[in-house]
């Protein structure tokens, strides 16, 4: 067991398979000569060569296109947004290309792609930076979407993104590139469509990803105080989603609130809604909450920035009104 | 010199033979749609068959091939079945695509049609990646991307065409210039109607002729096919060429006159073609070329009559390759 | 009254609008001469000019961009999308400038903007022609959606919409074009955010919008012969929605069906379902249902795309399932 | 003559008071960026300051300015008052974009500055969109549209353009060649390293220069402006500049040498202009005028530090204009 940051994992990840495999190589703005603009793929050029490491200039709809082209004819190419608000350039590219080649092919094209990048808000960059963009991608058919909150997940689901025969879209985060956490020295792949049950708990559920895990468990915690024991899912995979996990959970706790950093209309959150009010109707003892990014653009100005974010005491909140409901 | 010209024209009567197989099958095509049997979008290459089939003469079976919605020509110039194409058009389980995909997106693995496209500008991208693998696995393969002349003002021309000039990948850009994008004549969607100066803004060479002529297709792309092969260096070709039909079949072309049809339809390609067969040719050899392309064409239109349609159970295993949630 | 098809609705809006007012323009791809891909335009260019009836080349990312800079500067444009499948490529100008222009500018400029075409499932148009995509936008705050169902609604909320000093989308169907209905001489707008119910009933609520509408009364209509009394309400607006009328139906019918176009996950069917359990929990006999496409890119075979979208058979075979389940 | 030089030395030493004022204002918001009063990200424009500084002189108040992320000079060029902008950084309510929009969102509407903007490319669309209604309102208003050297591969520079150039629009394109795209050299970015060039495909006028003259560079895009003014048509030029400091400020820069940034900083436009003013304007003015600029600057920063932040409460009448559900 060894002690890894978020993006040492993601980066060992890929070094691996790149040396298992010599048709994964990886693209994107500043992943070669820079090291990478949040230092992802720091050393990687060096290692494997500008053949393998490829600078593309500003086109995120080109070098999108050209992995999913160069994955159909056999290459597993590692795309990264430099963020994943600018897949918005790219977004026709995943959604009719990446998305849709196999099964317009009648299945005889695949398209085993990763794109990957930090997703959702940094720290005041703004409206136009701050997307939480797998709301949009989640959505649809043909695709996976995974989170990861920890490094060793970072590490264990982007393998599991290279190895897959499909398009898997990695959704990082800028502010967990730094954390530290304890990778298993013989961690190969994790599998999709796994939820992990990261705090157990008894009166309420609390379904999270990416960074808003860390929110969610750090609300955990504080209700632990006043009581009330909360169980923290990360759901770790957002397409393919693992109801049965939290299902499970809810038939447990009754409660469930979800936390997700993007907007609350539509999107990942209101889909757990959805299928936890369906599959465990008779168990709940309150509605599903969610607890999400407020319904504007993100503003530059710091304290409106954390306004409109989850947080721990929005988290707390949405907690104790689901949990007193029946009181 | 003799032997030279012989060769010629059984050369010559093969690439006729390819665009007469491609017309009647796309006429074939045509009728059934009007009898309801195809539905959806089905847009006839009818008049340009000259440009795929001169294009992809160039081409081994190892090359790639991508481009648009109007894709059954290339489809066939670079391989396909005609059964195959016909009973996609039909929604069959035996077409191309499983008769998942339609007329607009032709697909064949096996002789590396990379398929047929909706998104303008959308699959530029695409054969840029196949050109990328190519030069990435130096397998010495080269792509032919082609597109129509309303593709050049949209993002995928440009950002594909700008990572191929950069990165030297081994491609061809063909643009189709049918002079319409739908009802819109080029002189409204282009300020600088001579598509192939594009190149200059990315450094690469370009060429530039009209499609009457079969050969000097065949001849015009070959010289750019062997600039990406030998020197791994793409070109922009724009063809300039006519659809004689509709843009699609819901389209009744009012925007052009009965004399410029007339006038266009007089330099048809695969009559300029048929009149040199004629000219040099054994008139027996004819027609039993033209015998067997209707006995072709024929067995294409029963084998996608007879073929079954596909079954619901095809969808989830098409949508994703292996178990969903792995 | 007079009876008007929906594409004359919608043509008759503009043509009224655009009388009313000079700022406003119709621009998109073969709006002008060729009278519109679907006709919605017929006749425009002719009675307003080639400057004010703008044929646009195949740019979707630059015009849908160059009307969001003119709407900046005091034009009010129409822009016409052929099919909303095409926005894909003008995504990054509707999320990024059209809706976060005014916010990100600190109110200064506003966009008012109409991005208009037919949208969903057309006939047999296959994999990249059938997208449903106002899931996608109405995430999207700083924005409004709308997808009437019947040519009154057409006509009021096309007229609000080129009125409203923010960025309304417009979703029509290309398989409404030719429907006929009844539209009031003197309608003028229809305000958004208002749902209606086109059918009283008791037992269920159905909530639907576009031609989804249509199936569900026809659902509802199958459903009264066997007995079982079924409200439909019309969306009208996406964004706003109107959750007042939805959750006033449910606390009333007790059992809720969603049906639209568009994939299972996420999207306004799940923003609904999560409304209406938050909101109208204690009235629920039933879990929320919902009918929507199925999981899959739509395939090319006229059965396998009858079988992807949303029947009328499956509508009532899930208002049984909701209105039998306590039985 | 004399009159003429003189008049042209008050003239520069206006260029050159904007120029200085943007240096000042970008050293002092760096150095509140240390101190942690500024986040997110902060592009300076340190070097580049007579490309926007030379080409905002061509302009009346009514015509537009449109630029990317790298925003605040470009801003103080179109006349926005240096407290807003840097009350802007400071996330404060009275920043020119109410503390919402930040560093790379630079808004003036009185001024008819259309903002600084984030997407690379994707504000290019809404230069022509203005300059589009310049057209349909005949207001004889022109736009200026900047972007990097790293943008003119994307969709945004190439949908954008093609428009302008098809509906001949008056606006003027600007790329500022800074010869980075944050740390890469514009050799590995483009194939064709004269960006102007590109004007060829679309068939409109070009042009390409250094920017170490300020004086220079208002002349030769005033020729650009005039063109858009009276014949409607557009310009693509391409001003060749040099950014001293790192992309943003978590930039180090270790792309590049210390040797070849001091051989630029040798060329400091803002140098330039001052050692002219030195030789043939009148010192005692050259001193008051730069006293004058650090006063400015004082003011701004203290208008900055005592203004209030925003509410939550502008949130929603932000997002949208009039109640949202109506
Ligand atoms: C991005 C996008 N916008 C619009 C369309 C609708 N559309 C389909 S074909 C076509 C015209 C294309 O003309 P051209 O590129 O010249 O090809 P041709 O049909 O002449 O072969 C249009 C506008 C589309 N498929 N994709
Ligand atoms: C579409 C998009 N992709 C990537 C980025 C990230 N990014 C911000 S600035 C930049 C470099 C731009 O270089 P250039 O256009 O030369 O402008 P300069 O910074 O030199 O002024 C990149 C890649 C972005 N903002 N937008
Ligand atoms: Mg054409
Ligand atoms: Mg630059």
């Amino acid at each position: 067991m060894r002690t890894l940051r978020y993006r040492e994992a993601l980066r060992e990840a890929m070094i691996e398979e790149m040396e298992r495999d010599r048709t994964v190589f990886l693209m994107g703005e500043e992943v070669g000569y820079y090291n990478g603009a949040y230092k992802v793929s720091e050393g990687m050029l060096e290692k494997f060569g500008p053949e393998r490491v490829v600078d593309a200039p500003i086109a995120e709809g080109g070098f999108a296109g050209l992995g999913v082209g160069a994955a159909m004819v056999g290459l597993r190419p590692i795309i990264e947004f430099m963020t994943w608000n600018f897949s918005a350039i790219a977004f026709d590219q995943i959604l009719n290309n990446a998305a849709k080649i196999r099964q317009m092919s009648g299945g005889q094209y695949n398209c085993p792609i990763v794109f990957r990048g930090p997703n959702a808000s940094a720290k005041q960059v703004g409206s136009q930076h701050s997307h939480a963009m797998e709301h949009f991608y989640a959505q649809v058919p043909g695709l996976k979407v995974v989170a990861p909150a920890f490094p060793a997940d970072a590490k264990g689901l982007m393998k599991a993104a290279i190895r897959d025969d499909n398009p898997v879209l990695v959704m990082e985060s800028e502010t967990l590139y730094s954390i530290k956490g304890e990778v298993p020295d013989d961690l190969d792949v994790v599998p999709f469509g796994r939820a992990q049950i990261v705090r157990p708990g008894s009166q309420a559920t609390i379904v999270a990803y990416s960074r808003m895990t860390h929110v969610a468990l750090d609300a955990a915690a504080a209700l632990e105080k006043e009581g009330i024991s909360v169980e923290v899912l990360d759901l770790r995979s957002l397409r393919p989603l693992d109801e049965d996990t939290i299902v499970a959970s809810v038939k447990k706790t009754h409660r469930c609130v979800v936390v997700h950093e993007g907007w609350p209309y539509g999107g990942v959150g209101a889909e757990i809604s959805d299928r936890v009010q369906r599959l465990a109707f008779d168990w709940l003892d309150a509605p599903v909450l969610r607890v999400t990014t407020r319904d504007v653009p993100m503003p530059y100005n710091a304290k409106l920035e954390q306004y409109c974010m989850p947080q721990v005491d929005r988290v707390i909140a949405a907690v104790r009104r689901a949990v007193h409901r029946s009181a | 010199m003799l032997g030279r010209q012989t060769m010629d024209h059984e050369h010559l009567a093969s690439l006729y033979r390819q665009m007469l197989l491609i017309r009647r099958l796309e006429e074939e095509a045509a009728r059934a749609y009007a009898m309801g049997k195809i539905g959806g979008f089905l847009h006839l290459y009818i008049g340009q068959e000259a440009v795929g089939v001169g294009a992809c003469a160039t081409l081994t079976r190892d090359d790639y091939v991508v481009t648009t919605y109007r894709d059954h020509g290339i489809a066939i110039a670079k391989g396909m079945a005609p059964g195959a194409m016909m009973a996609e058009l039909y929604g069959k389980a035996t077409g191309c695509s499983g008769g998942l995909g339609g007329s607009m997106h032709m697909f064949d693995k096996p002789n590396n049609m990379l398929g047929g496209h909706g998104i303008i500008g959308g699959h530029i991208p695409l054969g840029v990646g196949a050109a990328f693998a190519s030069k990435y696995n130096k397998d010495g393969r080269v792509t032919l991307c082609f597109f129509g002349d309303g593709a050049v003002s949209i993002q995928g021309f440009h950002e594909g065409v700008s990572l191929a000039a950069l990165w030297k990948l081994p491609i061809v850009f063909i643009c189709e210039n049918n002079e319409y994008s739908m009802g819109t004549p080029l002189s409204r969607t282009l300020s600088q109607t001579d598509v192939s100066l594009k190149a200059v803004g990315y450094g690469i060479p370009h060429d530039r002729f009209f499609a009457t002529d079969v050969l000097e297709v065949e001849q015009r792309i070959g010289q750019a096919v062997e600039r990406a092969r030998n020197e791994s260096m793409p070109t922009l070709v724009e063809v300039r060429t006519y659809r004689f039909r509709g843009h699609s079949m819901s389209d009744p072309g009012k925007y052009r006159t009965a004399a410029e049809l007339e006038e266009q339809k007089q330099k048809d390609p695969l009559i300029q073609a048929r009149l040199k067969l004629e000219l040099g040719w054994d008139a027996a050899k004819l027609a039993a070329l033209e015998a067997s392309v209707e006995a072709e064409v024929e067995a294409a239109v029963k084998f996608a009559e007879d073929s079954p349609e596909p079954d619901a159970s095809v969808l989830e295993p098409t949508t994703y390759d292996g178990p969903f949630a792995s």
